[in-house]
């Protein structure tokens, strides 16, 4: 069952990441993406908005389908809304498995994924007041799309 | 029947959420469209290019060709851009 | 420039994790793979013996090639060595990128070409005082060969 | 020549290094693993099956044929199991 969180607030990626070996002795794997906001062009803040609701069971099915496709020992995913400033955490995935490879590829996975399949929104803000809609970009898609018949 | 805006098309419709009650002769996703884009010139812009609206009807996405019914939640906002 | 560490001692994972991006707004991905020991078949502790010199080289080789073929911001490899206990981790592999795939992708192949390309040697101790040399996997060999040629 | 031995081939060997000055004729890898097994009974058990066998010449994996000289630092041990 993957712990889920969809959060304004920061997390602790040290707690996170202990509490999917705490205490068991089978967990020979952690894999982990951190995605953080960069401060291209000038960006000054990313305004992060969501579906309520439908965020969380979005998520939740994505980590159903990774759960299904990979042995996993525990899975951990935490996408931060609001405002966040360059060089803070928006977003953080982690797998737990027996060995490396689910682990790894489970990850990737889910990142892939949660870019394509969850509702959320990134509003860019500059230095200067302008602001502007994140687009999705088709390599996103295109990343997505590799999990798609072969797994 | 319950409709939400997200993202820009939130700001282009100018409220985040309105409660409608379409004729019966809307019974998908795409009929919807086109009944809601002809409530005002703000969710004619909303809906202007239909290409770059996605919907989710009781919070599962949706096809244009998805039903939708009285008591649904139907969402609409651009695609996602999340992770 | 990567950060390589070969010592007994543990690591602070959150403290490696910060410091790819710590005063910085160009890293927008730190993947992350965290070895873990596990405690089957009643297995009591590793004993990791490593070739001092030749280890750090090696490693320092696997990140050059890293950092060849990925646009990589940071990376850092850990690798413990001495007697480990079940639920302790073994080593901790961490890239950093302005992009998602880059980090990903170096994290697994870093984790993958330190399996079969570093020179280090596991013996597992078992209750009752028996003991073993971990045997090479064949499927180390053949996860990391799927790197050669494509990159 | 220093000679190392690392994991179970420094088991059976039962030492982790040793200086060595084998004689002009060994001139690889593969003519110095010969040499060193004809050492000792330890030895030859340590050796007794080449293909669980890996070697480094100073500090670098090496072949069989890679060539050995008087300065070098090589290497025994068996295939790699870290990570």
């Amino acid at each position: 069952m993957a712990r889920i969180l969809v959060q304004d607030a920061a997390f602790d990626l040290a707690a996170e990441t202990a509490s999917l070996s705490a205490g068991r002795i089978d967990v020979g794997a952690v894999a982990s993406f951190l995605g953080i906001c960069r401060g291209d062009d000038g960006l000054t803040a990313l305004v992060l908005e969501h579906y309520p609701g439908m965020t969380e069971r979005a998520i939740g099915r994505i980590a159903d389908e990774a759960e299904r496709r990979w042995p996993l020992t525990g899975c951990t995913v935490i996408h931060r809304t609001g405002r966040i400033l360059p060089g803070e955490p928006i977003v953080l995935v982690l797998t737990a498995s027996a060995h490396r490879a689910a682990a790894l590829e489970a990850c990737a996975f889910l990142i892939d994924w949660l870019k394509t399949k969850a509702p959320f929104w990134k509003r860019e803000e500059f230095a200067g007041g302008s602001h502007r809609w994140v687009e999705a970009k088709g390599e996103d898609d295109l990343a997505a799309s590799r999990w798609t018949g072969a797994a | 029947m319950r409709v939400l805006y997200f993202a820009w098309l939130r700001q282009k419709v100018g409220i985040a959420e309105e409660d409608v009650a379409p004729p019966a002769e809307v019974r998908d996703v795409a009929g919807l469209i086109r009944w809601l884009a002809a409530r005002s010139a703000a969710h004619a812009n909303a809906f202007a290019d239909p290409r770059q609206v996605r919907a989710a009807v009781n919070q599962d996405f949706a096809t244009p060709e998805h039903p939708v019914a009285a008591n649904d939640e139907v969402a609409f906002f651009p695609p996602v851009t999340g992770g």
